[in-house]
């Protein structure tokens, strides 16, 4: 049980720093980056989530059983993402043809 | 089965079942016993339901022209058979059964985890199951369990937003109850007890709970999209915004393929114990056993896309999917030699439980081999939606599945209800319902071979002489149904008085009285020994 | 509560087939923690249709977050993020027992919570006032069509109809984290936490974070798609 | 086969090959099945219980065992991976100089188009011997484009195009079903495809009904909805000239290109702010629910005609211009 308990002041440390973060990612969206954009602000939620998981969800003390559990689901979520992903960014790929067996030249144009 | 015990109510010591009566003591129980219990009622309600639509459906399809019914009515049929016998029949049969009323008493617990939780999954199951049978009785649905849009979302005006209401409910009856498992088997169990000594049957358990709380909610969230697109006409599922039909099949089958496995894992699981117990042998690669449950409860989830090869899937993504379907395959393979391999050198008796589970193996290992057909490119562009299907998952889910259920009910009924059934009627039964199950199922493949479709309410004539094979198949098989109905109710007042281990078995629930008491234990077991420790030595140190 | 057996009377709130109270405090966590990964399949659905969606019809996702207030979006986000510093307080005052403390960060975490529904409603107040709310009233003029336009209506109220159903079913889940604050204030005010029995301001705690977390990948993902230049 | 019919019949190329692998599995899975159900019998023989306190000697299992019958299976569903994924690649994409036909799925029936102007309803006429490319797409819900006797099948969808080929090898009618699910007469989706000698086809294709061919119908439909007045052939309009685009590299606005193949045309028609051409205004309107999907067809019939034929003589000009 994870009894520790963190001094108030880590709370609002990682408060602030993520309120930081908040503006951060606000404010890198005005700023043109193309495609990276998306990315940028992927990582910093990615960022903000950990900080969240691991202090104010005490995961950083707790039992490797939730740890294993969190992770697994991350996991089965990339599953659903990943192949269903792969079938759309491969849609439009077609496979060589295969030669036509009958030698006939065509007798329809 | 001797008349001197018919007095049905000798004054047996306190147990779950005499502890309290009256309704309340049911409707209110926090007792996993008294809960499986209601499951078991509710579900072989819905079970006699869902087969006499399948019964009707074998009879309509007797005649190429129909016999029976109108076209949209055997769509009605099939698509009500569909989803009662899977959502509210299979998915929790044994879990919801056998697994609530042994998972404690197996790990030496007093209850589950969250017994009232355990109580809420009961009654979120009946209040989905309640919205079902409103869809039955005001008009129906017609798209098919597998719900596939834009049919169900936009062209049919049926009845799919109360069944889609009714699935959504239903499916947190099954996401909580595999999470009362999970939090149990890892925290509750008695000291001693490692997981390398848990009964094969909680590995099982443990394998369909992970599937259940990991896949259950994806399903949950495309019903309720389902739901939406249907009420509102606007959603990602229907082309008319730019929304992808394959997105919902996506979705759907992330879910409903895992979904055949919470089925048929716990079948063996159960067919585990049986043969353990029947051979009086230690089962055959224990770990090995153990790891194929877990093994295909995590690969289940990477191979739906073999539902959707000719759909207009990606090429490539066929031949990702199509490659991790073959490797699912593997772990089941391993668990079908093991299980052979354990009647090696063993003292093998046959009653009832012996039949069922031996005829598990038979009919699963059909099914399981059918399966290389479709998980093969080639093959099942032209066997994918016809009858070949239909055959393919019968012999998994009936074959195997319900084979399975009715074993563990065979099995663990002493246990159950303190009674013993009639032995000689059980094996009966059992012949009864092997014999009709492959007479039912096994011309459905030819036909799916011969190319005829799925769903269809009337078929070209060519395709009769098969059809009516398979009907006369279902009704030997409604028959072998009955009889255990019978003879189970009939023993729970008259069946002879069963004492603690009737089998012989090993495991924790076989210490406890027949019924055991309401705490289960008079005090926690302490886990000295191996699990299945049938061998002279093994019997010795415990004597 | 079950019948209680001779040897769990004295500890408050431990339920019969548990040991011990730490067996039950880590009972509950891991189950409240098995809970929140379903909510991850429940929302990764969601996600999922989302991410596909973008990915064939960037242009309209473009073009529609553009139309959200960026201001309320980064509002809402602070005020998510302080409701959950008031949480963490909160379990900690627990774990302390020191209920006044307890009562006093709960209620904040709700004020904030009420906070944050109602930029969220106002929000919605505007999507109707622009009339694009999908199938509900979806006739978007002026600055906002010319906006919608490129990427195409169609796409755009797809756009729409998954803004509302994350953002709706985010807040449906921010609904259900108030009523169970509600019922952990009057829990607490009757003095029945105590530091070795506080499990449910624990659970109460981890699913509001969870909560929070869905949040913070909500914002970039609806409101920051493509950036603002 | 009198009574029971057990094949149905090879009526195309792949047929042979795809019943081959059948046969294949069929045979692995009589052997296992075999194997297995002989060995438990043996066992359930052999060691039945003889006395009620008979205690066998406890086995833990055997490693290489477990190997070998993990090695075994893995090996075998090997195979038959390679040997299906082969077969469905080589059978996914149809060989050049496939015949075009157009198939629309409608609520329960088929509708055929041949690019030479004759319609069929539930019925598909095709020549001996001659591959052929089916493009087929739905104005409602998903169904299925099923031939049994040529082991093909392909889903058509609504709001996008698949294609499927099959060569036929035998001449007579054979089935042709709805395998998707698709509403009340789903079972009543059925029709006939008609195998033909290649010049009785010919002479079929002349004679009935003499509807306009698909180029000729896309053509009036490009003036009647107004597309000529923007699609100037020569490319000064607000629209792009469609000359030549038909097949070639398309560069979009954001960046990307795309090859021109009948869905870049179709999505541009339905909803053109999707894909807009560098260097154009997205001024085009939609055209959702204006156009049936045979006008659509036939639409991509005339710009796939235009772009073929003058397009050639045009890109030459602008090579020519631009060196």
């Amino acid at each position: 049980m994870s009894h520790q308990i963190e001094p108030t002041k880590t709370y609002v440390t990682v408060f602030a720093s993520l309120i930081g973060l908040t503006l951060l990612t606000t404010g890198v969206a005005f700023i043109d980056l193309g495609p990276f954009n998306t990315v940028v602000a992927l990582v910093i939620a990615f960022c903000k989530m950990l900080l969240v998981i691991l202090f104010f969800m005490h995961v950083r003390h707790s039992g490797g059983l939730v740890r294993i559990a969190l992770v697994a689901g991350f996991f089965w979520l990339a599953l659903l993402m990943g192949l269903t992903m792969s079938d759309y960014r491969t849609r439009t790929w077609t496979p060589p043809p295969q030669a036509w067996s009958n030698t006939a030249p065509p007798t329809h144009p | 089965m001797s008349t001197a015990t018919l007095e049905p109510r000798v004054q047996s010591p306190r147990n779950y079942l005499n502890a309290d009566y009256g309704w309340k003591s049911w409707l209110f129980t926090v007792d996993h016993k008294r809960i499986a219990l209601l499951y078991m009622a509710s579900i072989t309600f819905f079970f006699v339901i869902g087969g006499f639509f399948a019964f009707l459906m074998r009879l309509h399809l007797i005649e190429p022209q129909g016999a029976l019914v109108q076209p949209e009515t055997y769509n009605k049929l099939f698509t009500l058979h569909g989803v009662i016998m899977i959502f509210f029949f299979l998915i929790p049969s044994i879990p919801a059964v056998l697994g609530n009323f042994l998972v404690p008493l197996m790990i030496g617990a007093r209850d589950l985890a969250f017994p009232k939780l355990n109580l809420l999954s009961w009654y979120i199951y009946i209040v989905g199951g309640l919205f079902t049978l409103y869809s039955a009785i005001a008009g129906g649905v017609d798209t098919g369990w597998t719900f596939y849009t834009p049919y169900s979302s936009t062209y049919s005006n049926t009845q799919v937003t109360a069944v889609a209401v009714g699935v959504f409910i239903t499916g947190f009856s099954s996401i909580l109850t595999g999470l009362n498992f999970i939090v149990t088997i890892h925290k509750m169990r008695a000291p001693g007890l490692t997981w390398f000594r848990l009964p094969l049957f909680l590995w099982a358990i443990y394998a369909t709970s992970i599937i259940m709380t990991l896949g259950t909610p994806v399903l949950a969230i495309t019903i309720f999209l389902l739901a939406l697109e249907h009420l509102f006409h606007v959603g990602i599922f229907s082309p008319q915004l730019g929304g992808d039909p394959l997105l919902f099949q996506h979705l759907f089958w992330f879910y409903s393929h895992p979904a055949v496995y919470i089925m048929i894992l716990p079948a063996m699981g159960v067919v585990s114990e049986i043969i353990a117990c029947f051979a009086r042998k230690r089962i055959f690669g224990y770990k090995i056993v153990g790891f194929s449950s877990v093994a295909i409860a995590v690969l289940g989830f990477l191979v739906w896309g073999h539902h959707m090869f000719v759909t207009g899937q990606s090429v490539y993504a066929g031949l990702i999917f199509s490659f991790l379907s073959f490797l699912v395959a593997i772990p089941s393979a391993i668990k079908v030699f093991n299980w052979t391999s354990t009647l090696y050198k063993g003292s093998i008796s046959y009653e009832a439980p012996m039949l069922y589970a031996l005829g598990f193996i038979g009919l699963f290992t059909m099914g399981g081999l059918t399966g290389m057909f479709l998980a093969s490119l080639a093959t099942d562009v032209h066997l994918n939606g016809t009858y070949f299907i239909v055959a393919h998952f019968h012999y998994i889910m009936v074959g195997g599945a319900v084979m399975g259920y009715l074993g563990g009910l065979h099995f663990w009924w002493p246990k159950i209800s303190g009674r013993k059934y009639p032995n000689g009627w059980a094996m009966l039964s059992a012949a009864i319902i092997f014999i009709g199950f492959n007479l039912t199922f096994f011309p459905q493949f030819i036909l799916g071979y011969l190319g005829m479709p799925r769903r269809y309410a009337f078929y070209p004539a060519e395709f009769q002489v098969l059809n009516v094979m398979s009907s006369a198949g279902a009704s030997i098989l409604g028959i072998g149904y009955l009889i255990p109905l019978v003879y189970f109710i009939w023993s729970m007042r008259y069946g002879p008085v069963a004492e603690a281990n009737p089998w012989g078995a090993t495991g924790l629930e076989w210490q406890t009285p027949s019924p055991p008491p309401t705490e289960n234990f008079a005090e926690i077991p302490v886990v000295t020994e191996e699990a299945y420790a049938y061998s002279a030595e093994e019997e010795a140190s415990r004597a | 509560m079950p019948e209680p057996h001779a040897e769990h009377a004295e500890h408050i709130g431990l339920a019969h087939q548990f040991e011990d109270l730490s067996q039950q405090h880590d009972a509950d966590t891991f189950g409240i923690w098995l809970f929140l990964v379903t909510e991850i399949m429940f929302f990764g659905g969601l996600f999922l249709g989302y991410a596909v969606l973008r990915w064939l019809y960037f242009a309209a996702f473009d073009g529609g977050s553009h139309v959200l207030d960026i201001r309320l979006g980064a509002i809402n986000t602070v005020v998510l993020l302080g409701s959950s510093l008031t949480m963490a307080l909160s379990v900690r005052s627990a774990q302390t027992g020191n209920r006044r403390a307890l009562v006093l960060f709960l209620t904040l975490t709700m004020i904030l919570g009420g906070v944050f529904l109602g930029i969220k409603a106002y929000e919605y107040h505007q999507k109707f006032a622009e009339h694009i709310v999908p199938t509900l009233d979806w006739a978007p003029e002026g600055e906002v069509l010319a906006r919608l336009a490129p990427g195409g209506l169609n796409h755009a109220e797809l756009y729409f109809f998954l803004y509302f159903a994350m953002t709706g079913l985010h807040a449906l889940h921010m609904i259900i984290g108030m009523g169970l604050l509600f019922w952990l204030i009057r829990r607490a005010r009757r003095g029945s936490f105590t530091p070795s029995y506080f499990a449910p301001v624990e659970v109460v705690g981890l699913y509001w974070h969870f909560v929070d977390i869905v949040w913070i990948f909500l914002f970039p993902l609806l409101y920051l798609i493509g950036g603002r230049y | 086969m009198q009574g029971i019919p057990i094949q149905p019949e090879q009526a195309s190329t792949i047929a042979q090959s795809v019943d081959h692998l059948y046969f294949f599995i069929t045979a692995v899975t009589l052997f296992f099945s075999v194997l297995i159900f002989s060995t438990i019998f043996y066992f359930m023989i052999k060691y039945r219980r003889r006395s009620p306190d008979e205690r066998p000697k406890a086995i833990e299992g055997s490693l290489p065992l477990e190997i070998l019958w993990t090695a075994v299976p893995t090996l075998i569903v090997a195979l038959f991976f390679v040997w299906g994924s082969t077969l469905y690649f080589q059978n996914s994409e149809a060989p050049p100089g496939a015949m075009e036909i157009f198939v629309t799925g409608k609520q329960w029936m088929w509708k055929v188009e041949h690019p030479e102007g004759q319609r069929e309803i539930n019925e598909l006429h095709v020549p001996l011997g001659h591959p052929v490319k089916l493009t087929m797409t739905s104005e409602d819900v998903i169904h299925d484009f099923f031939v049994p006797a040529f082991r093909v099948k392909k889903d058509v969808l609504p709001g996008r195009y698949t294609t499927m080929w099959f060569e036929p090898t035998k001449l007579g009618t054979f089935h042709l079903f709805c395998a998707q699910y698709c509403g009340a007469f789903h079972a009543g989706m059925i029709g006939s495809v008609i195998v033909v000698e290649p010049d009785e086809y010919e002479s079929w294709l002349q004679g009935g009904v003499q509807g306009e061919t698909m180029e000729a119908a896309g053509a009036r439909l490009f003036k009647e909805n107004g597309c000529v007045t923007c699609h100037l052939a020569d490319g000064s309009g607000p629209a792009p000239s469609l000359a030549g685009v038909y097949g070639n590299t398309v560069h979009l606005t954001n960046g990307q290109t795309v090859t021109a193949d009948d869905a870049y045309i179709r999505e541009s028609i339905l909803s053109p702010a999707a894909k807009i051409v560098r260097g154009y205004q997205p001024v085009m309107p939609s055209f959702q629910g204006q156009l049936s999907e045979e006008q659509i067809l036939d639409l991509v019939a005339y710009i796939r005609s235009i772009g073929l034929s003058q397009g050639n003589a045009k890109e030459k000009q602008q090579e020519e211009g631009k060196k």
